[in-house]
């Protein structure tokens, strides 16, 4: 059996550990904290600006126009339910395939998994002309008749698949964290401290009947998760692939886009991790070099499916003999966007490779470059498939181009100022890396490891 | 005593000794004196502005007083005396004429509730038989301009009449004033031409009391075209053309399609020549300079410069009369002298014109000749029109496609104006209907020779170009506020009735006559008797249709002629005429020009830019460009990339010392060496719309023998470095191969109509929904659909459709529903063009119903598409799924218009909120008006019934629609025919639209049949686009090569003329 | 056990009530919103009770447009005048009236029964089709003061066009465009 | 602040007293919850700040059921996402959308799966924290380092087969580093 290395570093017990994780809640982070923070705020401030004004002035302060009527918004909705989908996936499918070391990334790329759903989900509402009846596109009793939605819609899909991933993985993350919330509650000192998390512990109390429970229900819902995960981003793919337009109208979505969620969610992991480990160091201990290695490799091999989607694409395009189609390739490559077809190539093929070296796949400053190359790669990925497809599509007549104007830069930048603020408040105010996972993996690959059955 | 006591002075403030005593006139003088002031300087909107203020107090007051409603409370207002004829809630239609330029047309104007809303064509007129314009559409925009005087206005000018202070006058006031100064004689009375008999009598009344005379100008002038009529035949008249008789017509340099003379008549009889596209559909050749609405529907085309138009008809005379003698002139050896001086003409051109000449022979007596029009209006102007009229007499069309018209002239020509002006024999000029400030050539001192008059008065509706220089601005009516009547070219008589009490305080011109006269205490016993201008006319129409009553007495036979508009029986050729011989004799081979050549033209949309101040019609793109919003210098593509010139890049222009800037575009099928310019534009006091757009072409233009020179003056051009962005709604010119429009030979077309589309075997998983009741579809006939864009302005009309300026197009954010495609086939030198109006298709299988979350759009039983605006939630999404992206969105709220534009809402369209979709309907709101009338009526809806606004409005008759489930109806035919064929077929949506293929008239077409791939074709990818829209791509790329001359072909020279000199880099 | 079925009788009674209110509120049986019972003063206490009531006079003597056009039309004072140019003549509203006839300006009632623009509702269908003026505007003949009896919502609209017998379309168009 | 007070104290959920044995070695603990259970002990409660292997055949706690109640509301979702799309799109108001049938059922499928995904999740973890009880508010607590690095056994006075001096020496037997009697 080949000897594992450990997986949680610097000789920890239970009640370092305790003491490690639980301390992030109970002593004020040092600056370099508060300026992340700040900073992350003074972007989620332009957001709010630039939705507003979109809000109150109307859509055509952005770049949409006609034909291409989808722009910022939805490409950046896509970007970030493609980020949402690592930490389910750590969470759930590494769960279930019995992976040890991703119990102490798990709840950050849950976390992870949390806001970027909710960051992306006020993209589709901002995105519509009136984004004060957006709630139509809820299927709920009226007076209208009732009017219900259109279920062959792929927005309403869309609405149905966000809503339940937002809420089964919000429901998993928070269950997930629940005893951590009673470990909190525990140690707290502070009368009202012990009330909120004893309120949020929901007065979870380790017993072995619990426990019995709670494995169970966290396996369930890992379970259930698996498929959620993949259909929500086969169901967003479909807002492309159920349409006419050559360059959307295709089958082999599903799978790209997963494989691409994947890719650029394990990119954003290792993105926050890096920053991490940087402005709260006592993270090293937990998400080691290991970790970051994995999480590299999966990275590595998602971008090769990515690579063979974007072959496939073109070579489908040349077979079905469609002048659409053979079109909207060519025109994605070469056309007045190749830029932005050959960024994304560049980012999310060529650039992965250098993760067959093993020294990139450790070294921190490399591995952060080379994810936030993939984020720009697969940011530009939904750009080429949205922008080119829709700008010229069937009538040359009315072929267009799309030109992006300061509020969708505000959109776009802004919204990482609403995830980041939303992830620097999570680390400091919940337990960042899951307790009680962590403990029973601490000797795990341990030399002096006297607990050796474990 | 009660009068003191009544007068008592407030407490307030007095600026005078009248206000302290409230003198009454002293009040109403000084309130409309305060409205000059610059806060209401524009007093019908601070008026309208205070009324909605007013309105906004009653509503904010109504919603406090009933604090428990959650809705703004809203008032009904009844009629205090309702007048019987009208419902509230239903049209009622009055029948009246609309005069733009020559054309005069008659008109129903539609009004809801005592307001007029949409001008339509009446039927009954058999000038234009229902058809319209996009100008006349956009009539009714400019009866509700914003920027029209509220009020009589007077000029406090200096000497130099370069005193800009206005101030409201009181028609009191002016009539006295003016009949005072009318008394001192010398009046000169300058009038467009109004087309209307009984203000012409009235004018010659008038002028005839003053002991002045009545002279003519019109902004876009027919004076050539006159002046050879009346050298040609003795007579001064505009002819009577039947286009619809010819089988074959030649234009050169003449737009009839399009701008010249009377466009809506002509399009019609084109088209019918077009319609059967079997034997006998006739041909149109043309050779043009620019690319014209008419050169884009030619069969075959020839590039030439201004300067060749009169080689091009001698050069076919020379052909027919000296070459193959065919004609009996062949004998005449005066003609054979003068056309022998042309013999080098031909080669001069390098077109092969033996090949038009033979065709010409072939259908003498049914072709048609025309030439001339402001794009070739050179100092060759007149020569040019007297040899078309005699290369017409050797065709022997005389009397049979071309007939004596009837008399345009209103007056003496302005040149004698202008001479009667210098020598200050003129002390009063009243100007009617006309711009001659802003529209005569510079060089004519036009402006400078007002000075010598004593008082000019002018009748427009705004503070134009000309107006600015009077003394007093008489404001006239809008015609559809004015009684009036009519004679269109073709002799019909018609009637003009307001369609709605006057706007504002403006009085009809003939009305001013009428108290100038009687202030004078002159004027015939008719004049004196009549109260108001409608008594005159009333009076005058009693001796006009003496004979023509029929059994009716005259009161029952005026209210007949006001309810169908037109004096039956007055349509008709005017007489007959003969050529008279020795006119060529003065015709003189052109001089050469160096350099580039000017040719202004006119824009199909601005027209005389008299409606220019309109925004639907700066907006409507050009038939040919697709631009919209601006002016530019068309120039040919190979001179653009002789001279290093980008679309959009400014040029500098240059005719003598006078200089104009303005960015270009590269047109292909231009002439090389000519650069366009378009009329109208450039204006200062057109209004707000209108107001610095452009530069104004008369700059360049040349006065020459008391006539405007428009064409043919040597130009040079100078590229700047200053660039824009070009408003274009099309920035891709080639079809990519794809099956688009479908294009046959005439020949390939007789053999299997519709052989040439290729068709697809389609299977679905899904059964079909039946359609039990009625099942609405259409079909555009391309063959006969011209591309004038009438249908786009009588839609944006009838639907409420906003305009969004020039920025919000450059972004890609127009409105119109309904577009028309332009593309062209071929070279950029020397393309073919198509037109293409596409609409909302109402697929059965509509990819936008499927994806729109909120089923706010979706499918009636009656095979409509139907977009509910009120439950869109604007994702979007319905329009990125339309294949023919036919969907418009609302990118901001675009329903705050300028009061009173608001008046032309049509209330049975819900005018849509920002953030919305729209897109044509169908014209649901007339299916759905149609079908409660005949339920409320128990009768059965017909074929016809329903008609669509594009429908009713197309000149050419390329639209038909109806109900497809009825199998005796039209479209139902033509739905079936196998000349139709569904656009995009291949993705089996089903479109309730089909098109029927274009038939050229030719023996081979520019490019193979769209849908065989031509190997090799280059997708016009890898060009560098613009920086922004679709403002690029001027050029088609990609088209494959033009065909090689095909064997049966006889070898022919070389189409393009020399490549111009460029101009010396001194120039640069 | 006891705060078992307690808590039970709670969770289905509320799952229940819920099923109830959007049962009622989809049938139109309750209405939230819509102005339902706004019963406004007018300028002048015109009375349908006394006119359609007592006097038993037809709604289409003074709503002329009902049978022919989309709106019923409030009466033009003319139509006021028919009679009280020798009714009533001492009442001050009639004299009220009778001062804004002979001035010719109009008297601006409070708008009862309101239907949004993008509503296009066609009166003269309906009454072609016999619809009694009471389905959508109550009982006026008993209203001392016009008051909106029905919620006008478009579930009040589309539930009576799906009757059967009314043959009546629900396309979205019908009503929308 | 009284009032949360007097909330919390009435909101509290009843305790027992028990004895109860503290460790700070899992593995211990669970050999003397086994010893526990053998001895006839019942309602044993084993607390540890994370799962422990083995402890549930330890104190013979069965497998637990829940994942029944995730297949019946996975299935009840299911249904209800046949039965509404089909119901508001065929039955309660039938429109022509794109030509497609009105019951387009592969145009169902997501919403079907995402109701059967939606039900079944959130079912699973209403019974979890209906069957653990939860939430409680302010539980006793017998030794806050149990949620940390302690593992305690408590067993209730007062349950069948309960003997205290038993219980203390197995405790004491299996090396627990306290005993105490606690309210739990």
């Amino acid at each position: 059996m080949i000897r594992r290395s450990p997986l949680i570093l610097g000789k920890k017990t239970y009640e370092t550990i305790t003491n490690d994780i639980a301390g992030l809640t109970e002593k004020l982070p040092d600056a370099r904290y508060f300026a992340g923070l700040a900073g992350a705020q003074g972007l989620m401030i332009i957001f709010l600006l630039a939705q507003g004004a979109i809000v109150w002035w109307g859509m055509g302060l952005m770049g949409v126009n006609h034909p291409v009527g989808w722009g910022t918004d939805i490409i950046t909705f896509v970007f970030w339910i493609g980020i949402g989908h690592a930490g389910t996936l750590i969470s759930a499918v590494l769960f279930l395939f019995r992976q040890k070391w991703r119990m102490s990334i798990a709840r950050s790329a849950e976390a992870m998994t949390v806001f970027a759903v909710m960051t992306a989900g006020l993209f589709p509402v901002l995105h519509t002309g009136r984004p004060w009846v957006a709630y139509w596109l809820l299927p709920y009793p009226n007076q209208r008749g009732p009017l219900w939605v259109n279920f062959r819609s792929p927005l309403v899909w869309d609405v149905f698949a966000v809503s339940t991933y937002a809420t089964v993985s919000a429901v998993f993350w928070y269950i997930g964290m629940v005893p951590d919330l009673a470990t909190i509650r525990d140690r707290a000192q502070n009368k009202w401290r012990k009330r909120i998390y004893g309120l949020l512990s929901l007065g979870w109390r380790g017993t072995a009947r619990n426990w019995n429970h709670y494995e169970m229900v966290y396996m369930l819902l890992a379970g259930l998760s698996t498929p959620l995960v993949l259909s929500v981003h086969s169901i967003v793919s479909f807002d492309f692939a159920v349409a006419v337009l050559p360059g959307w109208h295709t089958t082999i979505f599903p799978p790209y886009f997963v494989a691409g969620a994947i890719f650029s969610g394990f990119a954003m992991v290792v993105t926050l991790m890096a920053i991490i480990r940087e402005l709260v160091p006592v993270f090293k201990d937990y998400v080691t070099m290991d970790h970051m290695e994995n999480m590299n490799k999966i990275i590595m091999a998602t971008g090769l499916l990515v690579g063979y989607a974007y072959g496939s694409e073109f070579f489908i395009a040349w077979y079905s003999g469609v002048e659409y189609e053979v079109f909207i390739f060519k025109n994605r490559a070469f056309g007045p966007y190749g830029w932005s077809y050959w960024i994304m190539v560049t980012c999310n093929v060529f650039i992965p490779q250098l993760f067959w070296f093993r020294y990139f796949r450790r070294n921190i400053p490399w591995m952060f470059v080379i994810s936030i190359f993939v984020n720009i790669g697969m940011w530009f990925e939904r750009f080429v498939i949205t922008i080119t497809s829709l700008h010229r599509d069937f009538l040359p007549s009315s072929w267009g181009m799309w030109v992006p104007t300061i509020y969708d830069f505000g959109a776009l930048f802004g919204s990482f100022g609403l995830f980041f603020t939303l992830f620097l408040l999570y680390i400091r105010v919940l337990p960042a890396i899951s307790i009680s996972e962590v403990k029973p993996v601490l000797y795990v690959g341990r030399e002096e490891d006297q607990h050796g059955h474990h | 005593m009660d009068q003191t006591s009544s007068n008592k002075p407030s407490g307030k403030p007095w600026l005078s000794l009248e206000q302290w005593r409230q003198d009454p006139e002293f009040l109403t003088f000084a309130e409309k004196e305060f409205r000059t002031s610059p806060l209401q300087s524009g007093d019908g909107v601070g008026g309208t502005a205070r009324r909605d203020f007013l309105k906004l107090m009653g509503a904010s007051l109504a919603l406090t007083s009933f604090g428990c409603v959650r809705r703004p409370a809203q008032k009904i207002i009844p009629y205090a005396k309702k007048p019987q004829d009208i419902v509230h809630g239903l049209p009622n239609y009055y029948a009246s004429s609309f005069v733009d330029g020559m054309e005069a047309i008659g008109i129903l104007v539609t009004t809801r509730d005592g307001r007029p809303i949409k001008i339509e064509g009446n039927p009954d007129h058999p000038a234009n038989m229902g058809s319209m314009s996009s100008r006349a559409h956009a009539d009714i925009l400019r009866l509700y301009d914003p920027d029209r005087y509220t009020a009589p206005k007077r000029n406090l000018q200096n000497k130099n009449r370069t005193n800009r202070e206005i101030i409201n006058a009181r028609w009191e006031d002016l009539d006295k004033a003016v009949t005072e100064q009318l008394g001192k004689g010398k009046v000169a009375l300058l009038t467009h031409n109004h087309s209307s008999p009984t203000t012409q009598a009235l004018m010659e009344e008038f002028a005839g009391a003053f002991g002045g005379k009545i002279y003519q100008y019109d902004d876009v002038s027919y004076a050539s075209l006159v002046e050879a009529q009346k050298a040609s035949y003795g007579s001064a008249t505009i002819p009577n053309y039947n286009i619809d008789r010819a089988k074959i017509v030649v234009a050169i340099n003449n737009d009839f399609l399009g701008t010249w003379v009377a466009p809506v008549t002509f399009q019609r009889q084109f088209a019918m020549g077009r319609k059967k596209s079997t034997e006998g559909m006739s041909k149109l050749v043309v050779f043009e300079s620019l690319m014209s609405l008419t050169g884009s529907n030619a069969d075959k085309r020839y590039r030439i410069r201004p300067s060749q138009s009169l080689d091009v008809v001698m050069a076919l005379l020379h052909e027919l009369v000296v070459v193959r003698k065919s004609s009996r002139y062949a004998s005449d050896d005066g003609v054979v002298r003068v056309l022998s001086g042309f013999s080098k003409s031909r080669e001069d051109l390098g077109i092969n014109v033996g090949e038009v000449a033979e065709e010409l022979w072939k259908n003498k007596g049914q072709s048609l000749v025309l030439a001339g029009g402001m794009s070739a209006d050179g100092d060759f102007g007149v020569a040019l029109q007297v040899a078309a009229n005699f290369l017409n007499a050797v065709l022997e069309n005389d009397g049979k496609t071309i007939e004596t018209g009837r008399s345009v002239t209103r007056g003496a020509p302005i040149g004698d104006l202008l001479n009667a002006l210098n020598k200050k024999e003129i002390t009063t000029l009243i100007v009617h209907g006309s711009n001659p400030v802003y529209s005569l050539p510079e060089n004519s001192k036009f402006r400078e020779a007002l000075s010598n008059v004593e008082m000019i008065i002018t009748t427009g509706d705004r503070n134009d170009e000309t107006a600015r220089l009077a003394d007093y601005v008489a404001t006239d009516h809008h015609a559809l506020e004015n009684w009036g009547d009519m004679q269109s070219l073709g002799g019909a008589l018609s009637i003009q009735q307001p369609t709605i009490q006057p706007l504002h305080n403006t009085r009809a011109f003939q009305d001013s006559m009428l108290a100038w006269l009687k202030g004078a205490g002159k004027g015939s016993a008719k004049a004196k008797a009549s109260e108001t201008w409608y008594d005159y006319l009333n009076a005058s129409w009693k001796t006009l249709s003496a004979g023509k009553t029929g059994k009716l007495n005259f009161e029952d036979y005026w209210n007949d002629v006001l309810q169908t508009g037109v004096m039956q029986g007055s349509n008709g050729a005017a007489g007959s005429r003969s050529l008279a011989s020795g006119t060529l004799a003065n015709v003189k081979p052109t001089a050469k020009r160096a350099g580039f050549e000017l040719a202004i033209y006119q824009k199909v949309g601005i027209g005389d830019g008299r409606l220019a101040n309109v925004p639907w019609l700066q907006e409507l793109p050009d038939p040919v460009t697709k631009v919209c919003w601006d002016n530019y210098a068309c120039i040919s593509p190979k001179d653009s990339v002789q001279l290093k010139i980008k679309e959009g890049q400014y040029v500098q222009l240059t005719v003598g010392d006078k200089k104009i800037e303005l960015p270009a575009h590269i047109q292909p099928g231009q002439a090389d060496g000519v650069v366009g310019v378009a009329f109208g534009y450039g204006r200062n006091g057109g209004g707000s719309v209108v107001d610095g757009i452009g530069a104004n072409a008369m700059t360049l233009a040349q006065w020459v023998d008391g006539r405007a020179v428009t064409a043919g003056l040597e130009t040079t051009i100078k590229p700047l470095t200053k660039k824009t962005e070009l408003a274009v709604t099309q920035g891709h010119h080639v079809m990519e191969g794809r099956q688009i429009v479908v294009e046959e030979t005439l020949a390939d077309h007789m053999k299997d109509p519709g052989g040439q589309v290729h068709r697809h075997n389609l299977t679905t998983m899904w059964s079909e929904h039946k359609y039990n009741g009625n099942k609405w579809g259409m079909v555009v006939d391309l063959n006969t659909c011209t591309g004038c864009g009438s249908c786009v302005i009588a839609c944006q009309s009838e639907n409420n459709i906003p305009s969004v300026g020039r920025k919000n197009v450059i972004d890609g954010r127009e409105m119109q529903w309904m577009r028309i495609d332009r593309y062209y086939v071929g070279t950029p030198e020397d393309p073919d063009v198509v037109h293409q109006p596409l609409l909302c298709m109402h697929c059965d299988n509509a990819p936008c119903e499927t994806v729109c979350p909120v089923i706010a759009t979706v499918h009636s039983d009656e095979g409509t598409n139907d977009m509910i605006y009120n439950r869109c939630v604007g994702t979007r999404y319905c329009s990125n799924n339309c294949p023919y992206k036919v969907r418009r969105f609302n990118w901001f709220s675009y329903t705050d218009v300028k009061a009173p534009r608001q008046m032309a809402l049509n209330p049975e369209v819900t005018v849509r909120n920002r953030g919305v979709m729209e897109k044509c309907t169908f014209c649901i709101h007339r299916i759905r008006g149609v079908k409660a009338q005949h339920k409320v009526h128990d009768t059965k809806l017909r074929d016809g019934d329903v008609k669509t606004a594009c429908q009713q409005s197309c000149p050419s008759n390329a639209i038909t629609f109806g109900d497809l489930n009825d199998t005796k109806s039209m479209v139902r035919g033509e739905f079936d025919s196998p000349k139709a064929y569904a656009l995009l077929d291949e993705l089996n949506v089903k479109p309730s639209v089909r098109y029927q293929v274009k038939v050229r008239n030719t023996d081979k077409l520019k490019w193979a049949p769209a849908h065989e791939p031509v190997p090799g074709a280059p997708h016009g990818q890898g060009h560098k686009p613009p920086a922004h829209g679709r403002a690029g791509e001027p050029l088609p790329h990609g088209g494959p090569p033009p065909p090689d001359a095909g064997p049966g072909h006889p070898p022919m020279p070389p189409h393009d003329p020399p490549p111009p000199p460029v101009p010396a880099e001194g120039g640069h | 056990m006891a705060k078992k079925i307690v808590g039970a009788v709670v969770v289905f009674g509320l799952l229940g009530g819920l099923s109830v209110f959007i049962w009622a509120l989809t049938n139109n049986k309750i209405v939230i919103g819509y102005n339902k019972g706004y019963e406004p003063d007018q300028p002048i206490p015109y009375s349908h009770k006394q006119h359609a009531g007592q006097l038993q006079i037809n709604c289409k003597y003074c709503h002329t447009g009902v049978d022919k056009s989309r709106h019923a039309s409030v009466p033009p004072l003319n139509i006021c005048m028919n009679c009280h140019l020798v009714v009533k003549t001492d009442s001050p509203h009639i004299q009220k009236l009778t001062e804004a006839y002979n001035s010719g300006k109009s008297i601006a009632w409070n708008k009862v029964n309101l239907l949004p623009d993008h509503v296009k509702f066609n009166h003269a269908p309906h009454i072609k089709a016999g619809k009694d003026c009471t389905v959508c505007h109550g009982n006026v003949a008993e209203m001392e003061k016009v008051k909106q009896v029905q919620s006008l919502s478009m579930g009040f609209c589309v539930n009576c066009h799906r009757e059967k017998e009314n043959h009546a379309p629900i396309n979205c168009s019908t009503c929308h465009y | 602040m009284d009032i949360i007070e007097k909330v919390i104290a009435f909101a509290r959920p009843a305790s027992r007293r028990g004895v109860a044995g503290i460790w700070d070695d899992e593995h211990k603990m669970v050999a003397a919850a086994s010893k526990v259970h053998q001895a006839g002990f019942t309602q044993i409660e084993a607390i540890s700040p994370f799962p422990l292997h083995g402890i549930d055949d330890a104190i013979g706690i069965p497998r637990s059921f829940i994942p029944w109640v995730t297949f019946v509301f996975g299935l009840i979702g299911f249904s209800f996402g046949t039965w509404f799309t089909w119901w508001a799109s065929a039955v309660d108001w039938p429109l022509i959308i794109g030509g497609k049938p009105m019951w387009s059922l592969p145009a169902f499928v997501p919403i079907m799966f995402e109701c059967t995904i939606l039900f079944a999740a959130l079912a699973s973890v209403g019974a979890l924290i209906f069957i653990c009880g939860l939430p409680q508010v302010d539980p006793p607590v017998i030794d806050p380092a149990l949620s940390s690095h302690k593992f305690g056994i408590w067993v209730p006075e007062g349950s069948k087969g309960f003997n205290g001096p038993q219980l203390e020496q197995i405790f004491k037997d299996h090396g627990a580093v306290d005993i105490k009697r606690a309210e739990f």
